[in-house]
């Protein structure tokens, strides 16, 4: 499913495009990226992937997992995509003092799990750097990895805590949900001057979208939405999102009018244009792949039922993955994501019908 | 001189290893498991060498790559196929799946899949055993491979095992790549074990390749642990002849020539050739264990395929040994 | 100030007892548990403290940065209290691996904010071994630090960020809010087979208070209800629940009679006791020292704005700290930690005087 | 031979610090700084004899116990004091204090309070030098202690240092104390500048309290640093002669006889004497620097408590460049 029909950002429609995959997106946003600043440059685990042992040239036999990079180190040479060691609090530290020192470094942390090693460096130096030195520096650095389940991938590949990350004042937390919007998204965080996490779900991965050809980045901190509607707003971020407009879908067959909103950006949060959204609704469910407790989908109730009180016509429901880590067996893990029937059948509750 | 039972073992574990890891690969490709999977075939003599000195209440730290840990220290074929499958018969009820199998019974802390994650658990396992006084019957032995040793909890978990004197093994399966990064590039040293000196423990260079090389080096880091003498760090050069996991195409980073040189010294026929050489066990004794090996695999397929799924609820389970929140409400 | 003359849990005040200060209550309570089972440990840095350098006896100089080890290595000995070298994910994870095979370790990790460091033995190793190795283990590990700014520490050694902790499954965390609560708390973590994080606030540990003599354990997952009121209610956690009550003292004088809630335990929560009061008081201010997005504030919010929207008169009030770092220069560092008046401003504001 | 211009810097930098450090613990005392400070005197050399080789395009990490690395980097002390008090004039604006003192003009990347996160900072700026083609413009040098060097980030750092070949200096202050905890007991190897093997580079272990001494290694370091040839790992062998911190007592983990043997080696009267000796320069010289620096530092008390403290405002700046939401109404 393409996400973008009813998208309000960017330069819209009436520009040349392709549809493309979301893979090929990012992977040419970050071409363009480099292309564009000769600041810019890649650090991550097999990002090229494998040299060549006479020549010490490298191979490019991965382009990460993901392939996220796939190319980039044939064009663009081994000084621009720094193939490390795996030692995360260490690359990402170094990545860190780069971008103080006047680098745009962009480092790809493979899987979103992956943070945690370097969550230190994250917290209490890319997030704290420029207020407790006073402002007088800055911090422009971007990171990625790929979360979520639904993959097989178990416990330690599947999480999804983008809640934690957007806990953190200093940074700022971007969840793209199409082709479209990882190109605009993953733009904007390269050129900003925070540190800014991508995430990236792996289920969107192979998805396939309409992209503008031309430039164009999303500004961090609008959500968009999706589909317009009067009887209910479902909110979504990153697969959540695909997750909404499949539940809409449903719910337009039993005449049920769905507003979906893709927040896109964590933090800053587009408080706005939930509020908005249930000013004209009054009944929100709020749809995320992280554990519930103190997660994004808390900080959107708690938005909601404070600054859109008197809107609120009914109780602000969440559909959330379970507090329990991501399990292995395919029955579990379908049991353990949110989908667009657990969707549905909270709208039906919350209606009445 | 190694018993006639314990040279039936080291064949027997190392053939078990070999056919897990094809019957697993055959089963991965069929899509009867999810996820990733990484095949250790190659590395047989490795875990083998090592957890030949092994009982049931030494412990072991594992990794991604954790088949032929797991199988070396003991723990049942079929039930880890079962595993790996997302079965409700499978070590870890089909929560855990190929990463992250465990056997607690058996001395097994489980596969991880954060690389070098593992490494400190061993070391508190072998706290336990010093805590306890019972170093002589309780060791750790951390599993990890060269891409690990870049890891910052490596340099503390050896740090913390030397002031403390921890009844611990570091052992490194260098197999040469991290994914798709060859050692020579990650690591900026020439030999791992040469590391074992900023910790003043010993560090024992050892063909991985040759079980008897690591029966004997293990005998020796083993004594040492049981002894209260401490930690030992053993970097073990071996190969796995797979791709890094199941889809993974190696021959994109490695040439079909340094392919052959490892393969030349493959564990389990350098291990045939020396015991009908010094006629320690026969061709028929041979043939005769890898037949049942063989089937005990077919086997655990077999069981695999015809166990059950877990029930649904239970992704509920086992979260907390209490916990008075109502999970099935909590989300 | 006490807290606990009105507190519900526990064995109430027809016992022996003493007023003690928190952080002896906090040593007591470790030696207690030291004796109470052979396989308790503690880990942590400079816990004793410093070595004779001929006889390479412990000298016990620090007893920990917060003396709350103070003298137990003289009566346990170094097998028992065991001083770390600086490698907190090290010795965490060390600790991880001792639970996981017979040990009770506690650890000290010193300031809240270097739970940072170890994070990746906490969120992959602690909190998910039990589950995704199918329930065939158990980690009963504590770790207990000091969070919390208003004491000059600046931004890497006053983090709160506990609700981080809160959102992990397979964690507990439990924030004491005086002597009677440590006390009980930490003597329930210790015993608890999960893993359990003891949230210390600075801000309370000269705090007196009365404690009961004998052993006891507060039930983790229960709050405590610190003052009936019929009004508003006032929810807290750690040192905020201090906060609650001053400011319910000031509002009594407005002849505002506010309920205080003492939240206790963060995971697992007492969502009832929330509730409960919601349904009595009709609307509610959450005071919370930690981040305000994706927070514990955040969470009751959404319980609240859910699980008791029919009772809710006024919008759901938050009074958190900034989304900033903690800073270092009083004045600001006064502005940026919630208070009773901040509290009494809310909840005037929520009534409408 | 170092130059007579070279050796007042050296002299004023090592008594800026020593009279710095005096008068901002005394101010301590008085209620005059907020949370805790570390006083560094004692280890006076060891910032002086390195930085002497940097300019203010190199970049240095520093630490909770920063301010001789601070002053010797060329920050001014009437704005470190300043900050130390809290006030808006300090290079921080106040915000950050004496764990956090950072001037990004000088090349210094700030000083940090959580032990060893600051090492990978230098290996980053390294990575900048390297990238913009500059290194001999521009090096890093990582200040840490031999309590820092137990953390898993060291080694990442010196692993990703070596094998990326970048201009960076590890410079550990081995001062024998992380807190109250001896290095003998947590550290694994007697001598850190041992470990450097571990990584392929240069390991030099350097008597700290001598200037000269700290002088000459650190200009092979840079040198090499500067030329391409990669990391040095250096061990400045040193003491602090104050606590851990302002309140601490250091008698409850010292000897007496310990703490006189090594202010025997005091680095201020060491370099008087031998420049006294050598006649490089004059007691009239050296008194006359000396006092200009306590002026300075007299003065530098005198700013900072004169100077403005911060507008309750400025709370809520500087957390992003730019945020979409607004800071003061996100509480
Ligand atoms: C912390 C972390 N970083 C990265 C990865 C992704 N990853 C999985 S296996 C692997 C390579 C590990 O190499 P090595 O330690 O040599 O073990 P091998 O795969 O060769 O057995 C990587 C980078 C991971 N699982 N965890
Ligand atoms: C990650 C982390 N752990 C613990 C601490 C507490 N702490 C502050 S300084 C210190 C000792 C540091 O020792 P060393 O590196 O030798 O530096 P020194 O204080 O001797 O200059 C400790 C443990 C900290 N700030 N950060
Ligand atoms: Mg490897
Ligand atoms: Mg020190």
């Amino acid at each position: 499913m393409t996400l973008n029909n009813s998208n309000k950002l960017g330069p819209g429609f009436n520009v040349k495009g392709t549809e493309i995959r979301y893979r090929d997106a990012f992977n040419n946003t970050l071409r363009s990226e480099l292309e564009y600043d000769e600041n810019v440059l890649i650090i991550g685990e097999d990002i090229s992937g494998g040299f060549d042992k006479k020549t010490k040239e490298p191979l490019d036999a991965w382009g990460g997992p993901f392939a996220a990079t796939k190319g980039l180190v044939q064009d663009f040479g081994v000084e621009r995509i720094m193939d490390a060691p795996i030692s995360e609090a260490g690359f990402v530290g170094a990545a860190i003092g780069a971008a103080l020192t006047g680098l745009r470094p962009v480092v790809d942390l493979m899987y979103f799990d992956f943070t945690t090693v370097a969550f230190d460096q994250l917290l209490s130096n890319a997030a704290k750097s420029r207020y407790m030195f006073g402002g007088q520096t800055k911090v422009p650095l971007t990171l990625f990895a790929r979360s979520g389940g639904g993959t097989g991938h178990a416990a330690q590949h599947s999480s999804a805590f983008y809640s934690i990350l957007a806990h953190i004042p200093g940074l700022k937390v971007v969840t793209p949900s199409d082709p479209y919007s990882v190109k605009g998204l993953l733009s904007a965080a390269i050129r900003d001057d925070d540190p800014v996490f991508v995430v990236n779900d792996k289920k969107l991965i192979n998805m396939t979208g309409f992209v503008p050809d031309e430039d164009y980045q999303i500004e961090l901190g609008k959500g968009r939405c999706l589909k317009e509607g009067t009887d209910v707003t479902l909110v979504g971020m990153s697969y959540t999102s695909v997750v909404c407009m499949e539940a809409a879908e449903k719910l337009e067959k039993m005449d049920i009018n769905a507003e979906v909103i893709d927040l896109l950006s964590l933090s800053p949060l587009d408080e706005k244009i939930v509020i908005d959204s249930v000013k004209k609704t009054n009944r929100i469910v709020v749809v995320d792949e992280d554990n519930p407790r103190a997660s994004i989908a808390s900080e959107i109730a708690a938005v909601v039922s404070d600054k859109a009180f008197d809107y609120l016509d009914a109780p602000v429901k969440r559909v959330t993955a379970p507090h329990t880590p991501v399990p292995y067996s395919k029955g579990l893990e379908e049991e353990f994501m949110p989908d667009s029937d657990d969707v549905f059948e909270t709208v039906k509750k919350l209606l009445d019908i | 001189m190694i018993t006639k039972d314990k040279l039936i073992w080291i064949y027997e574990t190392m053939c078990r290893i070999r056919f897990f890891e094809e019957s697993m690969l055959e089963q991965t490709y069929k899509g009867n498991s999810m996820g990733v999977t990484h095949p250790s075939d190659g590395q047989e003599a490795v875990p083998t060498g090592i957890c030949a000195h092994l009982t049931e209440k030494d412990w072991i730290g594992s990794t991604h790559r954790g088949h032929g840990h797991c199988i070396a220290k003991g723990l049942e074929t079929d039930k880890m196929m079962a595993e790996i499958m997302g079965k409700y018969t499978g070590n870890c009820k089909g929560k855990g799946g190929s990463m992250h199998i465990a056997d607690f019974s058996k001395g097994m802390l489980g596969a991880n899949a954060i690389v070098g994650a593992s490494i400190p658990l061993a070391v508190g396992a072998a706290l336990t055993a010093k805590f306890k006084g019972k170093e002589k019957d309780s060791i750790g032995v951390a599993f990890f491979g060269d891409g690990a040793s870049s890891q910052g909890v490596l340099h503390e978990s050896m740090n913390l095992a030397s002031i403390w004197k921890l009844p611990v093994i570091f052992a490194c399966e260098n197999n040469q790549y991290a994914e798709a990064t060859p050692s020579w590039y990650a690591v900026s040293v020439e030999d791992i074990a040469d590391r074992a000196a900023s910790y003043n423990i010993p560090g024992v260079i050892v063909d991985g390749m040759d079980v008897f090389q690591v029966y004997e080096a293990a005998e020796e880091a083993v004594s040492r642990a049981r002894n209260g003498l401490g930690p030992t760090l053993l970097e073990l050069k071996t190969y796995r002849y797979h791709g890094h996991f199941h889809a993974d195409q190696p021959e994109k980073y490695r040439t079909e020539a340094e392919e052959e040189i490892w393969k030349n010294k493959d564990c389990i026929k350098t291990f045939e050739k020396k015991v009908l050489d010094q006629k320690l066990l026969s061709r028929k004794d041979l043939d005769k264990l890898k037949k049942n090996i063989e089937k005990e695999i077919e086997n655990a397929v077999e069981f695999g395929l015809s166990s059950p799924l877990p029930p649904t609820e239970t992704l509920y389970d086992d979260v907390y040994v209490n916990y008075s929140n109502d999970l099935k409400g909590l989300r």
